[in-house]
């Protein structure tokens, strides 16, 4: 490995899109130009749900009383639309689909970073704002309706959440699937979709539904396994995702070691990110066991 | 004797390593002497009438925490940027200019020096390498996990079988290094050192040229009745001297063993007499290690052992 | 059907006394399932191996002392420090943890009996069993000699010959199931038998730690049961996890060794941490300050424990682009250990303090392993590791982090809880004599080995050639290690001593806090007279003159109360198992069909059957009190 | 030490069930302990994977109707198994004796398919690393159907003596079925390992 490899080494690992540059200085065909990605599928409902809650936040702005839950919750959303963004346009996705190390990170952003942000921002209220009357009484009703009311109750407690999300992020990395997903369009988009959803009722489980000590439970399995999973692929001797790998020489890898950062991405930033939410669980957990007025007047009946 | 220490920094990533070491003790040291202070100050400082623990003081001390867990963040955050730092000025581009192959067994180091234009040839427990360039090592091993380790030239790295692994070596200056097996490998462990003989090119040329050259003939006849020993004694099967019929592989190549410094991985000087004492019994010399005694009578044994001083 | 509700004091005390007391005699105490009988016999059993242990080390300094020494052959040596190593870790330092564990845990959190007492006192017999074995092999000449970390292929079946190695994965199967055994007993007895009103940010830091523990014990142990055995099965039936030949890995089993191993120093570590949060308060006489910030510090040691196993796997050619990672995550450790070094540190400013042995082994525990804790950052280093990996520098930090970080500790806790645990104080004298010898011959004989391994010694060498720089500095350290064991000699004597003619304690002799200083010294066989019902975190401060108490309990059968994980409301009345004697029938059974399953793979099958007759035997109801519900 | 009374607990019932039960809880973590143990198997088994060049080695990918036929017995017997245990939270003895008698069946019928799965695997555990993994997957999880299938007769000879009719023995029939969900979800990844990588 070379000095100029050393900085991309560096660069990826601790500023991912910053290195953008450094990475393809020596006039590789891609070099000129780092092209943004408008995929229609991806980038329509990115956009309406940008539209739909700028709308709805305008709305509800008119209306509600409480303007300081509305500005933060509307940061968080937007700092996590933004990195929807940042992962599937921009030009990390170009990237994503020529070095594995990129894929993994728009991944990461995808999982860890967008959707729990857009699940602390508890969007959907806004939404149904910012649809028109009739449609916003149509969409509430069937959200109402016993079937997807259960289905969601169902799929959002932290057990199934935690065993849905794994389950997406294991059988999407065989490294078959993986590298079908990267040749076929639509099976990429599928990969995505999966990834975001899934995500989206997981931290809706962990911050929303489950008690916060269970939270914390689910949310160390979940960086247990990730991690298990980022270091089998960092440590594999053998390269695994062939056709993801392949145009790793282009940027100054070897396959090899593309898959090996990819992996240690996952194991490394990636199981950071459950661990302190873990963690920030587990200390609202201690520190509210003992408010709440339950404690004193249960104990001395 | 040679230097082994990583303190005595004579290659290009042994030096690196230093600084490094020296740096990141200094930084630690410095963050030792805060914490005792402190430690100092809280055990010993006057206590007025009251105690302290009303809310403002817990607030200051609160903040003082902060501060204190806030510096270990960026001490560490540096020392990480810092070994980053030394880790990409170790992996220097370039080809190697060289390229020995190391293939560690209980209790020995086997050298092989592959070059295809000129000649490949073997060595046991001691590598010659010319100043300043850089030389590849390939690392296997044939039994167990072994570890080579030159601490005045550079870093560790493991020998694992089914693996190979890679290590740069360049010495900036000429000297005799001496290298030690550093993962426990069984009984004999701790006879299992090698030596590194950094030399100007041009004696490391010679060198090699004898190298690969037949094992010698000398005209002495002690030698060459030990020679006559040394194929009728069983030693043939497992040694190699090259331009004789001895083409044993298990033990180590005795083409050149007189040229060597030590024998048996570095356990003794390398004289007639040790030649001698290490032939008639190496079970006593370095119990448990592979070479069997085989029962010779005095004559036989002078001879011997003068045979193999004579294979310069 | 007998409450406590209308009985005088004396009348209660006699009754429960009646209802909780062993029977005496061989067989009462062979069945006996009181958490303080089996936590004094572990206690007493790993200071037995502490000793032993130490001898060994005396053997090898002794052989170190100059070189070309020919006091212990390479044969032995290999034996020794192989013993030593996993003598210490599995046979002390893991279990003396644990014992304290059970000891404390269920008198800090105010309940009668451990949770599962009949699998506790199946975990000392087992555990009694798997160190026989360990040091009955010795000797018979025939231990371990393949380090405590048992590298393959060393200890494969291609050159670890004998028996030799086999023993050692039994040994580890009998230490990790006592192990796993007395996790779940604390997992159980710190969520369901605490106090009424102990919630969880009311939990002693002792009990934080031991449950943290138990929780590494539980994750990290079945990786080392799943090494150990599949390497009994690789060298007893021919699979082939580990031999590159047939696809399996030498590194296969570093990873699972080290994914266990790592979180061992934890295991090991956390409780320590425990003991001084603990015990610094009661010497400053002020709550401990940052009681939060200490418990997250000691999850988040916990939870990154986890990710750290690859960091004694720095030199085994790992992918050369991970270093940085691998440096920023074994670094992050610091994090936590600053945490809490700070916290400490903010307690002794601003309380005020009583320099007693046991705050004297604290303030040794703060000046040695900030040291040990700084040597950990540098071996985190990747690069730094490299010239330090398996050479006395590394030998010197881990004793630093081990006996700085955990013996110093536990000394210190001795000191503090004898009085509890035998109703007599140890001497202060005394005391101040071991922590002095203790403290200094400790430094004068870890400090040099630093510089040991910076001059190229490397670890697990039985001699060294004269002309190697480092024989002086090796007599010093060994003799420093005679006056290091004559510090632990002082000790021990002191306790012996103190045992049967020290000063009489007391409930509370130190004036602390928790809830084990509120009944008597030692502590009846029911532990409270009637159970503590607690509202702050330093309970017996809050209410220095009267405990808050429960009422309603019976007094005919065994009976604790469980409460409520979070808030620790109360929610039933159960009985705790009587004593019985098929938990020691049990351990027998299964010491001999692991036993037996070195040499016999069918052993698994013909060794299952008394196993499920004792089995059955220990749970079979017996129509008692203890039944009804 | 002084003491105030300040609350009364005779009220409270004489044995907890569910989350109030300490062996509930220890059930849990033994399962937590188990699971991490199998998790850590199919790790290896991964792990073992990545490094082959190619997955099996040296054998063709597992026939399928044995194992196929097992998991459908063991998934169905889930219905039984939780039939049971509602059953023991009513306290309905004649019920949960023949149930348990049906879950004793339930456990005896996996290991006559059992039998058949290992010549599926086309491998014996001495031939190569992956014959090892396949083998010690399959034996472990035999080990805890073979356990919880001692657990039940025992369990069931209990519900037929003096001692059955007892809040404490149908905690243990719940516990008991919570133990043999267990052995039927940890199954799941287990065959989709066996049976289903090698076919990826």
């Amino acid at each position: 490995m070379n000095a100029r490899q050393g900085d991309f080494t560096l660069t990826t690992a601790l500023l991912a899109i910053g290195a953008l540059p450094a990475a393809a200085h020596d006039g590789e065909p891609h070099a000129s130009a780092f092209p943004w990605t408008f995929d229609p599928w991806i980038v329509t409902p990115i956009a309406i749900a940008g539209g739909l809650y700028a709308l709805g936040s305008v709305k509800f702005q008119q209306r509600a009383n409480r303007p300081l839950f509305a500005i933060n919750s509307g940061i968080l959303y937007w700092t996590g639309w933004l990195s929807l963004v940042s992962a599937l346009v921009s030009p990390l996705h170009f990237l994503g689909e020529h070095l594995f190390t990129f894929h993994m990170i728009e991944h990461e952003l995808v999982m860890a970073v967008a959707a729990p942000l857009v699940v602390l921002a508890r969007p959907v209220g806004i939404f149904l704002w910012g649809l028109p009357r009739p449609l916003r009484h149509l969409v509430r009703d069937v959200m109402k309706t016993g079937l997807v009311w259960r289905t969601w109750n169902a799929l959002s407690a932290g057990t199934p959440a935690t065993l849905l999300h794994g389950l997406a992020i294991w059988v999407w990395h065989a490294p078959t699937l993986f590298d079908a997903a990267v040749s076929d369009i639509l099976l990429h988009r599928l990969q995505h979709l999966s990834f975001f959803a899934t995500a989206v009722i997981f931290w809706w489980a962990m911050i929303w539904r489950s008690d916060r000590g269970m939270a914390a439970w689910h949310l160390f399995l979940t960086m247990l396994h990730t991690s298990i999973l980022g270091a089998l692929i960092a440590l594999s001797p053998q390269v695994a995702y062939l056709s993801q790998t392949r145009m790793a020489q282009e940027w100054g890898l070897t396959p090899l070691e593309d898959q090996q950062l990819a992996g240690m991405v996952m194991w490394g930033p990636g199981g950071i990110i459950y661990a302190g939410a873990a963690l920030a669980m587990l200390a609202l957990w201690i520190a509210g066991s003992s408010r709440g007025g339950l404690n004193a007047s249960r104990v001395h009946s | 004797g040679g230097s082994q220490s990583a303190l005595d920094a004579q290659g290009y990533s042994g030096a690196l390593l230093r600084d490094l070491i020296v740096l990141i003790v200094v930084v630690c040291l410095v963050v030792w002497i805060g914490v005792m202070i402190m430690l100092a100050w809280s055990l010993t400082r006057r206590r007025d009438g009251q105690a302290g623990d009303s809310r403002g003081s817990e607030q200051r001390l609160g903040v003082w925490v902060s501060g204190a867990v806030a510096a270990t963040v960026l001490i560490i955050g540096g020392l990480t940027i810092l070994s980053f730092q030394t880790t990409r000025s170790l992996d220097r581009a370039g080809d190697p200019d060289l390229t020995i192959r190391v293939r560690a067994q209980q209790w020995w180091w086997q050298f092989v020096y592959e070059d295809a234009d000129a000649g490949s040839f073997q060595t046991a427990n001691e590598i010659h390498i010319p100043v300043g360039k850089e030389v590849r090592v390939r690392l296997e091993s044939t039994d167990v996990i072994h570890s080579f380790w030159v601490p005045s030239l550079g870093g560790k790295q493991d020998l694992v079988p089914g693996r190979e692994n890679l290590l740069t070596l360049r010495a900036e200056r000429p000297g005799v290094y001496r290298g030690q097996c550093a993962e426990f490998c069984g009984l004999q462990h701790s006879h299992m050192a090698f030596f590194v003989i950094a030399e100007e090119e041009e004696s490391y040329r010679q060198w090699a040229a004898t190298q690969r050259q037949p094992g010698a003939q000398t005209g002495e006849a002690e030698a060459s009745a030990g020679k006559a020993v040394f194929m009728a004694r069983r030693c043939a099967a497992c040694h190699t001297i090259r331009g004789t019929g001895a083409t044993g592989t298990t033990g180590p190549d005795l083409t050149h063993v007189g040229s060597r410094r030590t024998i048996a991985a570095g356990l003794m000087d390398n004289t007639r007499g040790s030649l001698a004492a290490w032939i008639a019994d190496p079970q006593t010399l370095k119990p448990g290690n592979n070479m069997p005694l085989v029962p010779l009578t005095g004559d036989e044994l002078r001879q011997l052992s003068a045979y193999m001083e004579s294979l310069k | 059907m007998v409450t406590d509700a209308d009985l005088d004091e004396a009348e209660l005390e006699r009754q429960l006394a009646r209802t909780w007391t062993s029977k005496p005699g061989f067989w009462g105490a062979i069945a006996s399932v009181d958490h303080k009988v089996v936590a004094r016999r572990y206690i007493v059993t790993a200071f037995v191996f502490l000793i032993l242990g130490g001898i060994l080390a005396l053997a090898m300094r002794l052989q170190l002392s100059q070189p070309e020494a020919r006091f212990v052959d390479a044969d032995r040596y290999n034996q020794i420090f192989t013993m030593h190593g996993s003598n210490m870790m599995f046979l002390f330092a893991v279990p003396v943890m644990e014992a304290m564990a059970v000891y404390l845990v269920p008198l800090m959190v105010g309940t009668r009996n451990i949770a599962f007492p009949r699998l506790n006192a199946f975990s000392y017999w087992l555990f009694l069993a798997g160190g026989l074995l360990l040091w009955i092999s010795f000797a018979l000449d025939t231990a371990p000699d393949i380090g405590w970390f048992a590298y393959v292929p060393l200890s494969g079946p291609e050159y670890g010959a004998g028996k030799r190695a086999d023993i050692w994965a039994q040994m580890i199967t009998f230490t990790e199931v006592s192990a796993l055994a007395i996790a779940v007993e604390i997992v159980v007895t710190v969520f369901k038998q605490r106090a009424p009103g102990m919630s969880l940010d009311r939990i002693p830091l002792l009990v934080w730690s031991m449950l943290v523990m138990a929780f590494l014990v539980i994750m990290a142990m079945p990786a080392i049961m799943f090494a150990s055995s599949t390497l009994i099965m690789d060298r007893l039936v021919g699979t082939h996890f580990y031999n590159p030949a047939e696809g399996g890995d030498a590194l296969l089993w570093q990873h699972l060794f080290w994914f266990f191993g790592h979180p061992e120093v934890y295991i090991i570590f956390l409780p320590a941490v425990g003991m001084v949060s603990t015990i610094l308060p009661t010497f400053v006489q002020r709550p401990v300050f940052g009681y939060l910030p200490l418990v997250m510090a000691l999850i988040a040691t916990g939870v990154l424990a986890f990710g750290l196993w690859v960091h004694h796997m720095f030199v085994v050619g790992l992918p050369r682009l991970g270093e940085s990672f691998f440096t920023a995550s074994s670094m992050s450790i610091a994090i936590p250990a600053g945490v809490q070094i700070f916290c400490w540190l903010a307690t002794l400013w601003s309380g005020r303090p009583v320099f007693k042995t046991p705050l004297l082994f604290v303030i040794g525990f703060i000046i040695t392993f900030v040291i040990g804790g700084l040597t950990g950052v540098m071996v985190a280093s990747v690069p730094f590791d490299a010239q330090v990996h398996d050479t006395y520098f590394v030998v010197a930090h881990f004793h630093y982090v081990l006996i700085g970080g955990a013996v110093f500790p536990l000394i210190a806790a001795v000191y503090y809880w004898f009085p509890k645990m035998t109703g007599r104080m140890m001497s202060e004298r005394l005391g101040q004599w071991a922590f002095w010898l203790i403290f200094i011959s400790f430094h004068l004989t870890f400090f040099p080995m630093h510089i040991l391994g910076l001059q190229g010694m490397p670890r697990r060498i039985y001699t060294y050639q004269p002309d190697l720089p480092w024989a002086g500095l090796n007599l010093f350290v060994s003799l420093s290690a005679i006056i290091l064991s004559l510090g632990f000699l002082v000790f021990f004597i002191d306790a012996i001593r103190s045992w049967s003619f020290g000063r009489p304690a007391g409930d509370n002799p130190w004036n602390a806090p928790t809830l084990e200083w509120a009944t008597s010294s030692p502590p009846p066989p029911y532990n409270f007279r009637s159970i503590p019902v607690v509202d702050d975190r330093n309970p017996l401060w809050s209410q220095p003159d009267a405990l808050p108490v429960s009422s309603g309990l019976r007094t005919d059968r065994r009976e604790l109360l469980i409460t409520g994980v979070v808030e620790a409301l109360p929610e039933a009345r159960e009985s705790s198992p009587q004593d019985s004697v098929w938990p020691f029938w049990a351990a027998i059974a299964t010491s001999v069909m692991l036993i037996w399953s070195i040499f016999s793979p069918w052993a698994v099958v013909w060794g299952s059957i008394p196993i499920a007759i004792a089995l059955i035997g220990w749970f079979w109801p017996k129509g008692e009190a203890e039944d009804e519900s | 030490m002084k003491e105030r009374v300040v609350l009364d607990v005779s009220r409270l019932p004489l044995h907890g069930m569910g989350i109030a039960s300490a062996t509930w809880w220890g059930t849990y973590a033994f399962m937590l302990i188990e699971g991490s143990g199998f998790g850590l198997a199919i790790v290896v088994y991964f792990y073992l994977m990545f490094l082959a060049p190619q997955w099996p080695v040296d054998a063709p990918a597992p026939d399928l109707w044995a194992g196929t036929a097992l998991t459908a017995l063991l998934v169905a017997s889930v219905l039984p198994n939780i039939m049971v245990s509602r059953w023991a939270q009513k306290r309905n003895l004649k019920r949960v004796r023949i149930g348990l008698i049906v879950m004793s069946l339930c456990g005896i019928a996996p290991l006559v398919f059992r039998v058949f799965e290992f010549p599926a695997l086309h491998i014996r555990w001495d031939d190569n690393a992956y014959g090892s993994i396949a083998w010690t997957l399959l034996g472990l999880h035999t080990i805890h159907v073979l356990t919880d299938l001692i657990d039940t007769l025992v369990l069931t000879c209990l519900m037929f003596s003096r001692h059955a009719d007892n809040t404490r023995r149908y905690g243990d029939v719940e516990d008991n079925a919570l133990y043999w969900n267990f052995v039927v979800i940890t199954w799941l990844p287990l065959y989709a390992c066996i049976y289903w990588v090698p076919r990826l």
